[in-house]
């Protein structure tokens, strides 16, 4: 579904990413791992059309991006949570879900209802501004928001940061029945190992902008592996 | 609080204050409400001079809003809170409570995005915070020593030329460490330290504030379990604004309300 | 003190070298204008020196203003306010210098308050009769507006928008004050027909040459002030104030006082730009205060270069000249080419120009990329509080 | 007195002749004639007025024709034949009409008539020969006001005359105004104290300035019980008059409040909402205006029946020409600055001087004339409030304006995207939202909305380049004194700035009630440092 | 280059002003051009140097400067508001150049290097009170004015001689209101409310530009006509009336010294050409370009009789110079440096224009120093004989330093 090939990102004269290559298929979960500052939210940045490559492709569904503004990249089935949540603060809790309508046919203009089942919280505080809410709250509605557009890809970044222990599990659940369900495919950054190694159909580590390891979510297990994300 | 007679709690009222000199943060019956919701509820908390303690609890249970009351960001509806024994904090506002050294790591890492990480550290280190004395202060090799150690605490130093604004999220986290380090106050209040690190850096933090908690009091907020138990100290577990359940992290994490609430099954 | 701290830290050579070249014009032009004849190619006119006064004035001016808006954050739309406070308060001195050489030939009172009636000085003009109070008027006036508005405003945490529009309603209040002529300041014509100034005369090539070194000399010492605060750890302590004004709260530092100081500070500047204006325009009146006046004081600031030191100076300096040029070659059009000046400015020199300039065409580019982040990082918090600190 | 008793010769003898065919007189028009050939003679106004008085003791109405006509300024005396005619045309050959039957009687050049000056003077003396005609008239509205005439010129002489009106009346509003007007009469009169202290109440039923007038003026003549219950009608008058003028400053309040509101709304969009700050706001007003004089003048040249209609159809057209410069705006140089709020003060300022000139080139330096359509003209009474038209209709349009805005921006799915993309752009465009069109009609509405805002201000304001200028300050004060980003904010800081204005304008007077004002602006910051109507808690600060 | 002679012409283009002085910007062109068409002035063309002070008035005295050191102007045409020209008076002494003000103005002033060839109080404010007392018996007047000066000093004037003339205190108001006044819904209710007391009331207008159309749009809706209460104006002109749809202004009147309606041949030749210039029909001419059109001829054949453009020559010339106006008189230059003028009073008509209803029977020679202010009633200005512009006749001396240029020795006396 998604394939990212030898992306180079800088960030003026910096280089972020150095030819990362990816998959992340159709109902499975792609776990990217590693340290501080290796360049995993460049990476999501690139994917989701907030920064520009500086050369290399990414491509859903065989179609590539180029240079296509971020909303047609949603429109076109992905669907993003963001490291640091950004919540229209403004906005209540409704209305931070709606805003995901605008890519849906008039039709499909409701919340599923899936959305609350994963996150009751969100049902009692619809009228609430998301600003408001508890840091935890927030990354609830950002999971919550990004479903609403209906996504063929859900990319993630670190959703779990923040989040209580049972709401991390109720997560962890969340995407298998997305997977499962939806055969969605699910790009997943994080730091919780843990919660990779349940969740991962396939990891990629990265280091300094480089891919480092690239593999099944049991090499986890694996000292080498574990090396990449040690200080 | 109290609205039984005088003489009836006179020795209750006279406990009440010897325990409060005892700590180094006492809050009774605390409340606060946002438009009619009730975020801190009749929350009382003590923490000891030169205590570690770590904070769990839901998502939304007032972990935050607790270190907001204590750092004057928030003002109780009613309640006590008290530093040192016995400075109301209630009638001092941030940076005065700041000066009297109540330091504090926001949830979402805040740092001067327009200065480099080095002076970062710079102007968070104790020192005089008068205008005056900032317009003529030299810096000198002292600072220097401790900037640099700070700077390697945190592995930023090859960074430290680096616009803060240019660091990554986890890097961020780690310069608002650095900066309450250099702020060297007598309670850290550090909440969420580790969302967003990796493993290795979680167990290095967790070394970092024990070492620290040798001479200092601290209060930690986390979710992440592994981290708190690393801590090795009495563990809170707030709920719905006021205290679920405290004692040792084995003793919470078997209890059934915070199972029921917060580690879910 | 401030200036050795400055040394101490190193003079950075771009201000080593604008410091010389404003005392280096201060000395010359007017050199230039009274000793070489006429007819001498280097001669340089009076026009050009009562001109290029005026600009040192408004150099001045903007370079208090970026104190305040540059490194503080705040920005102000009344900073014509302490320009004009200072005017007037030379001004005043200017008037009674007059003494009985007015139209109705009173040896005390000036002749608006002649014809509008007035039997005695009223109580606010004593003692500008003297030099040295009504210098210091000049800054203390100014300074203790600034102190007053910003001692209550900082202390309620006006921030952003709301602090900008209500230094822009003290300015427009008091322009319509002193467009009363009950003030007691001249009401709409303002003070004028000053006739000497420490005893010599305002329209002598001398006192003009005299003004004119006055005023480079006030903008070097404002360049060297300026440049040792930024240098100093309350340099520092302003931009964190302007990038997270909460966050130094919860390190202890009071933001209401790092900003009462720079503002204070930086009317004082201001107010000795508008002394030094006066006698060399030889005119201040309520317009001073008009509040597009205290945008435009801004709008050379952006041009130049917000947060850099020589940038103001040079937006005032060009903006100003090309003010001055084209409204003799092309009265009509103008207003064409100034706006769209600004507009060209803010797209392709986003910096200013001496902030691109300083960034040079690689940082320029580096810059492009990093505001196409920055546009979408930033304004997550630039929703409804454009200029949120934080 | 001369003036009135002949009015009232006249009107006797309108009424001797209504019965009358005209056909009767008409064969003998010499005494007319030569009361009319009268009226050109020079020799001052004074003179003019007996000229005139002479054309109305001759009874005749045909005289009306040739008043009315020396009223507007169409009466000549042709030089040569020592003649006075109606002359119609302009030009300099002009038509010569008969004075007293009005048909084309030749024609001559300008050079050859002398215009008969009239001022003031003679026009109100005319006007008073007329309209006391006109009490017997068939319009109620004109024998109404023929009595207000009365009412506004007691004289005990007209009593019988009223008397005699009041008995062929039938319209309860006529008589009403007659008994009134017979009251006050009776007041100037020598009559016995009694019959006056009983028209004391009718007359102060008059109510208003109008009575207060009558009564002041009358009491100089009266001594005695006459007098205190002179005083005490005068002191009940005044009293009334105070109450209402309370509810008049809150009018006046109000109506400056929504021509505050019109000029800010636009505002509270591209800068409240948006955060642009945009100086440029004042010449979107102005365009808006000059789309307005536009379609006036359209009008006026082409389908001059339709004036009355041209705001209806300036109204779309303001709102298309200032929201397209908008949106060009938004495209060509905004777009740019999302991030960089500040800066777009630098570039709106160059914006707006770019438009001031270019208006200024296009349409000169000069007022542009725009007229109020008739609904908007004039003035009508609440109790003792003076309403006028115009006002009334701004509050109304004003409102309207507020209430559509609050519904675009709160209610529609538009409006939930201009606020999402405001308050996030990137992740707004994460989730799908084309931010870059959402840009520009969020910004092209706002502008769009200061267009009809200009549209309205023309109606009481100049048209001309400054008239942005004049706004730009007031709505920045609006806006941000309500709570940047909040509309309903707007709406209140709007109105109380207008009527807290008004109530300090009539003792500080205009200027020192601005600067209160002003003062009160920064105070209340001081108290509420994001606006009236702050938004509070974290939401804000995050 | 010598082979021009270079007139300046510095009136703002731009900013608030702009609306009333482009005009005369246009008028000095038309002048020029027509001038160079009979062959210029000693031989030379003229050359028209035009600049925009913006309406900032600092800015004013810049370009003035730049007029006359920069561009050597032997006369500069220009300002509008009092504070313009205040602000380039110590340009034009310093320089020693000529300034030629063309707007009615307050008085209070007499310069060396100033010609006021607009109205002067007396020669405006007065004559139209007299026609308002005796032609409509006022008796109660509103002085209704722009906070600023000339209305200041104006009304100060009128209210004096009201007051010479018997009307009581209590039947004056005076009241002042910003620049860019819009909202008049209080201050005409409170003329409304001051002229229903029985008493013929009068509103003497010095409303300054922009404020005007609000002022006469509310009016006319608050329904006050010229029959109740007139309103005369002294800055009003038919440049103004453009602006407003004048159908419910007929008979608010304005006094000025020329309308556009007075019927000469002058007058119509004038306006014939200014339409041909401008190309433009509809453009109305109004006082201040009459007092321009005085202003150049005079300064024209002054040059001449002087023969030189010398300024020093020019304005030891210029007192004595009579020129024809465009209302059939002959405007002299008076040793004061004001002119003479006819003063009209006009009615407003519904096309726009005024019609003259009233017309001084000789010409009025303009007053420096009011004689209804006690301050300078002892004061006269001669620039023939006493060389003064401020000379006190009680003291016989001349006040101040504007004698000392001429006379060095009288300077001890202050
Ligand atoms: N806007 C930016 N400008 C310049 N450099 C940046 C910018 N954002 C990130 N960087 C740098 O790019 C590198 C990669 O950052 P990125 O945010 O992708 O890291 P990350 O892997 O997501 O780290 P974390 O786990 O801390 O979130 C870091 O070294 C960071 O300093
Ligand atoms: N200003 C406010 N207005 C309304 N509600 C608020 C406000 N501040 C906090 N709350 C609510 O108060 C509750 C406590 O919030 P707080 O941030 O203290 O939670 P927390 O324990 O820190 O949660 P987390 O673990 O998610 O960070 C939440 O439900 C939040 O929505
Ligand atoms: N001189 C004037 N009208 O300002
Ligand atoms: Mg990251
Ligand atoms: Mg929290």
């Amino acid at each position: 579904m998604l394939t990212v090939e030898n992306a180079h990102l800088h960030y003026g004269a910096a280089e972020a990413l150095r030819g990362v290559s990816l998959d992340a298929r159709p109902g499975a979960i792609t776990c990217v791992l590693g340290r501080n500052g290796v360049g995993k939210t460049s990476l999501m940045r690139a994917i989701v059309g907030h920064h520009p490559l500086t050369s290399g492709t990414i491509a859903l569904d065989g179609q590539t991006f180029g240079r296509k503004p971020a909303y047609d990249r949603a429109r076109a089935g992905i669907g993003f949570v963001p490291q640091g949540r950004e919540i229209f603060p403004l906005l209540t809790v409704r209305e931070n879900l709606e805003t995901g309508y605008s890519g849906l046919a008039r039709s499909d203009r409701s919340i599923p209802d899936y959305v609350f089942d994963l996150f009751p919280v969100l049902k009692d505080m619809m009228n609430r501004r998301g600003g408001d809410l508890s840091g935890g709250q927030q990354q609830q509605l950002a999971i919550g928001r990004a479903l609403v557009t209906r996504p063929k890809l859900l990319a993630l970044d670190e959703p779990t940061e923040g989040i209580q222990p049972s709401i991390i599990k109720d997560i962890g659940r969340a995407l298998t029945f997305l997977r499962d369900e939806f055969g969605m495919a699910i790009l997943l950054v994080e730091q919780y190992l843990d919660f990779c190694r349940e969740l991962a159909d396939s990891i990629t580590i990265l280091d300094r902008g480089e891919v480092v390891h690239q593999g099944a979510a049991e090499d986890l297990d694996r000292s080498d592996v574990r090396a990449h994300l040690t200080v | 609080m109290e609205k039984a007679p005088q003489h009836a709690v006179g020795s209750e009222a006279e406990t009440k204050e010897s325990l409060r000199k005892e700590t180094i943060l006492y809050l009774d019956g605390v409340s606060v409400s946002f438009d009619g919701f009730k975020a801190i509820n009749n929350l009382s908390f003590l923490l000891q001079k030169g205590e570690m303690r770590a904070i769990i609890g839901p998502n939304g249970a007032g972990k935050t809003t607790m270190m907001d009351i204590i750092t004057g960001k928030t003002r109780p509806d009613e309640g006590e809170v008290f530093f040192d024994g016995d400075i109301d904090l209630t009638k001092h506002d941030e940076p005065a409570i700041a000066t009297m050294g109540i330091g504090r790591k926001f949830q979402k890492p805040t740092v001067f995005e327009g200065h480099t990480v080095e002076d970062n550290l710079a102007l968070a280190l104790s020192g005089s915070r008068s205008i005056f004395a900032s317009i003529f202060h030299h810096r000198d090799e002292e600072e220097e020593a401790r900037i640099t150690g700070i700077l390697e605490t945190i592995r930023l130093y090859p960074l430290r030329e680096t616009s803060a604004a240019n660091l990554s999220h986890g890097q961020k986290q780690w310069l608002e460490i650095g900066m309450l380090l250099a702020q060297d106050p007598k309670v850290l209040l550090v909440d969420e330290p580790v969302a967003g690190m990796t493993d290795a850096e979680t167990e290095e933090t967790a070394r970092l504030l024990r070492d620290i908690a040798r001479d200092h009091s601290v209060v930690v907020v986390e979710h992440d379990m592994g981290f708190v138990r690393d801590l090795g100290v009495k563990v809170t577990c707030l709920h719905e604004g006021s205290v679920l359940s405290e004692g040792s992290i084995d003793h919470v994490s078997s209890d059934p309300k915070v199972v029921e609430v917060y580690l879910g099954r | 003190m401030i200036v050795g701290h400055l040394l101490r830290g190193g003079l950075n050579r771009w201000i080593v070298l604008s410091l010389a070249v404003i005392l280096a014009i201060g000395i010359a032009v007017p050199a230039a204008n009274l000793f070489l004849p006429a007819a001498h190619p280097l001669h340089v006119p009076t026009y050009i020196v009562a001109l290029f006064g005026k600009y040192l004035c408004y150099a001045l001016l903007a370079l208090s203003l970026d104190l305040v808006w540059g490194y503080v954050g705040i920005l102000s739309l009344g900073h014509g306010a302490f320009f004009a406070l200072g005017g007037y308060a030379m001004g005043m001195y200017l008037m009674r210098q007059i003494g009985a050489r007015g139209v109705y030939g009173d040896p005390v009172l000036p002749d608006f308050m002649v014809f509008l009636n007035w039997k005695e000085l009223p109580w606010f003009w004593y003692g500008f009769d003297q030099f040295w109070f009504a210098a210091l008027m000049v800054m203390v006036v100014p300074g203790l507006l600034a102190f007053v508005f910003g001692w209550f405003a900082f202390r309620s945490r006006v921030t952003g928008v709301y602090l900008s529009i209500i230094t822009q309603a003290m300015t427009y209040a008091l322009m319509l004050a002193f467009f009363r002529n009950n003030m007691g300041f001249g009401g709409n014509n303002g003070l004028t027909d000053f006739k000497d100034i420490l005893g010599f005369s305002v329209q002598a090539g001398s006192t003009r040459g005299a003004l004119f070194f006055a005023s480079a000399l006030a903008l070097a010492l404002g360049v060297l002030f300026v440049a040792a605060l930024g240098a100093s750890r309350y340099g520092k302590l302003m931009v964190a104030v302007r990038d997270a004004e909460a966050r130094t709260r919860f390190i202890g530092y009071r933001p209401e006082y790092v900003k009462l100081f720079a503002f204070v500070a930086s009317a004082v500047m201001a107010g000795i730009a508008g002394a030094l204006y006066v006698p060399q325009v030889g005119i201040i009146n309520p317009g001073e205060f008009a509040p597009a006046n205290s945008i435009e004081i801004v709008v050379w600031t952006a041009v130049g270069g917000r947060g850099t030191i020589i940038g103001p100076i040079i937006g005032a300096i060009l903006v100003n000249a090309g003010k001055s040029w084209l409204t003799g070659f092309a009265p009509e059009f103008w207003l064409f080419a100034l706006g769209g000046l600004f507009v060209a400015v803010t797209l392709f020199l986003p910096k200013g120009i001496v902030g691109t300039a300083m960034d040079g065409w690689g940082g320029f580019r580096r810059l492009r990329a990093a505001r196409h982040e920055e546009a979408g990082q930033s304004d997550a918090a630039a929703g409804p509080q454009p200029e949120a600190a934080q | 007195m001369t003036l009135i008793r002949t009015i009232f010769a006249a009107f006797f003898l309108f009424l001797a002749a209504l019965p009358l065919q005209m056909a009767s007189a008409q064969d003998d028009d010499t005494a007319l004639r030569q009361a009319i050939a009268g009226l050109g003679a020079e020799k001052g106004y004074s003179k003019l007025r007996e000229a005139i008085a002479v054309v109305v003791e001759t009874g005749d109405p045909r005289g009306a024709r040739v008043l009315n006509a020396l009223s507007e300024g169409d009466v000549y005396r042709h030089q040569d034949q020592d003649e006075v005619f109606i002359v119609a045309g302009r030009g300099k050959e002009l038509t010569l009409l008969d004075p007293v039957t009005g048909e084309k009687v030749g024609t001559a050049a300008k050079g050859a008539l002398k215009k008969v000056r009239v001022n003031n003077s003679v026009r109100r003396t005319v006007d008073e020969a007329v309209g006391a005609l006109t009490l017997a008239a068939k319009d109620p509205h004109v024998r109404i006001s023929a009595a207000r005439t009365l009412i506004e010129n007691p004289d005990p002489d007209s009593i019988e005359i009223i008397d005699e009106a009041l008995q062929d009346e039938d319209d309860s509003a006529v008589i009403a105004v007659l008994e009134q007007a017979r009251a006050a009469a009776i007041l100037f009169s020598d009559q016995p104290d009694e019959e006056r202290i009983a028209a004391l109440d009718k007359v102060r039923e008059i109510g208003g300035q109008e009575a207060l007038s009558l009564l002041v003026r009358a009491r100089s003549a009266t001594q005695g019980e006459l007098r205190d219950a002179t005083d005490r009608a005068i002191a009940s008058v005044r009293r009334n008059l105070q109450y209402w003028s309370v509810g008049q400053n809150v009018w006046y309040g109000i109506s400056l409040g929504s021509v505050l509101l019109l000029a800010a709304i636009g505002l509270a969009i591209t800068f409240g909402v948006m955060g642009v700050i945009n100086m440029a706001h004042g010449e979107m007003v102005m365009l808006g205006a000059y789309t307005t004089f536009m379609v006036q003048e359209v009008m006026r040249t082409s389908f001059p029946g339709l004036l009355d209609w041209s705001l209806l159809i300036a109204l779309p057209l303001a709102f298309l020409v200032a929201g397209a410069v908008g949106f060009v705006l938004e495209r060509s140089v905004i777009r740019f600055l999302y991030g960089r709020p500040l800066e777009t003060l630098l570039a709106t300022w160059g914006v707006s001087l770019i438009l001031q000139q270019a208006v200024r080139t296009i349409f000169g330096p000069t007022n542009r004339e725009v007229s109020n359509p008739s609904f908007m003209s004039g003035a009508f009474r609440l109790g003792e409030l003076s309403i006028t038209w115009n006002r009334l209709w701004i509050v109304v349009f004003a409102l309207v304006v507020f209430a559509v805005l609050l519904y675009a921006i709160n209610r529609t799915s538009l409006g939930l995207r201009m606020r999402a993309v405001t308050q996030n752009r990137r992740m707004a465009a994460a989730m799908g939202i084309r931010t870059p069109w959402v840009d520009a009609l969020t910004f092209a509405l706002g502008s769009g909305i200061a267009g009809i805002a200009g549209m309205a201000l023309s109606q009481i304001d100049n048209v001309s380049p400054n008239l942005g200028q004049g706004y730009i300050i007031d709505s920045f004060m609006v806006v941000v004194f309500g709570g940047v980003g909040n509309l309903w904010g707007t709406l209140i800081a709007a109105l109380s700035l207008g009527v807290a204005n008004k109530f300090l304008e009539p003792f500080a007077g205009a200027v020192l009630a601005k600067i209160f004002v002003l003062v009160f602006i920064i105070l209340f910051i001081q108290k509420r440092p994001r606006g009236l109507f702050a938004l509070k808690g974290r939401a804000v600060e995050a | 280059q010598d082979d021009t002679i270079k007139v300046g012409i510095l009136h703002s283009l731009s900013g608030t002003m702009a609306i009333s002085e482009t005009t005369l910007k246009d008028a000095m062109l038309m002048l020029i051009e027509e001038q160079n068409e009979k062959g210029g002035v000693l031989g030379k063309k003229l050359e028209a140097v035009v600049v925009d002070p913006a309406s900032d008035w600092p800015l004013f005295a810049e370009k003035a400067r730049q007029l006359i050191e920069q561009d050597k102007v032997a006369a500069v045409f220009g300002c509008w508001t009092s504070v313009s020209r205040k602000s380039v008076l110590p340009v034009f002494a310093e320089l020693d150049n000529i300034l030629f003000y063309p707007v009615q103005y307050e008085g209070e002033e007499s310069e060396k290097n100033v010609f006021y060839t607009g109205a002067a109080p007396n020669q405006q404010a007065i004559p139209a009170v007299d026609y308002l007392m005796e032609e409509e018996g006022v008796e109660r007047w509103v002085l209704e004015g722009t906070d600023y000066v000339y209305p200041r000093t104006t009304n100060k004037i009128l209210e004096q001689y009201l007051k010479d003339h018997g009307v009581a205190a209590e039947d004056i108001i005076v009241n002042y209101t910003p620049f860019g006044f819009s909202d008049w819904q209080t201050e005409v209710a409170r003329i409304k409310d001051f002229g229903s007391a029985g008493k013929k009331t009068a509103v003497v207008s010095t409303i300054n530009g922009d404020a005007n159309v609000p002022f006469y749009k509310e009016l006319a809706n608050q329904g006050i006509e010229a029959q109740d209460i007139p309103v005369v104006a002294f800055s009003v002109g038919e440049e103004e009336l453009a602006g407003i749809d004048t159908e419910p202004l007929v008979g608010h009147l304005a006094a000025w010294n020329y309308f556009q309606s007075v019927d000469t041949p002058e007058n119509e030749a004038f306006i014939e050409k200014w339409h041909e210039f401008t190309g433009n029909e509809d453009r109305v001419t109004n006082d201040p370009m009459e007092a321009h059109y005085i202003g150049f001829n005079m300064w024209v054949k002054a040059v001449e009789k002087a023969g030189t453009t010398d300024p020093d020559a020019v304005i030891d010339a210029l007192p004595g110079i009579e020129v024809p106006n465009l209302t059939g008189g002959t405007a002299t230059m008076l040793p004061n440096h004001h002119i003479t003028k006819p003063v009209l009073i006009g009615e407003i008509q519904d096309d726009g224009q005024f019609e003259v209803v009233s017309e001084t029977d000789e010409l009025v020679p303009g007053d420096a120093w009011s004689d209804f202010l006690p301050e300078s009633k002892k004061l006269e200005a001669d620039w023939v004989d006493l060389k003064c512009g401020n000379y006190d006749t009680e003291a016989e001396n001349c006040l101040g330093e504007t004698a000392m240029a001429d006379t060095e020795e009288e300077t001890e006396a202050n």
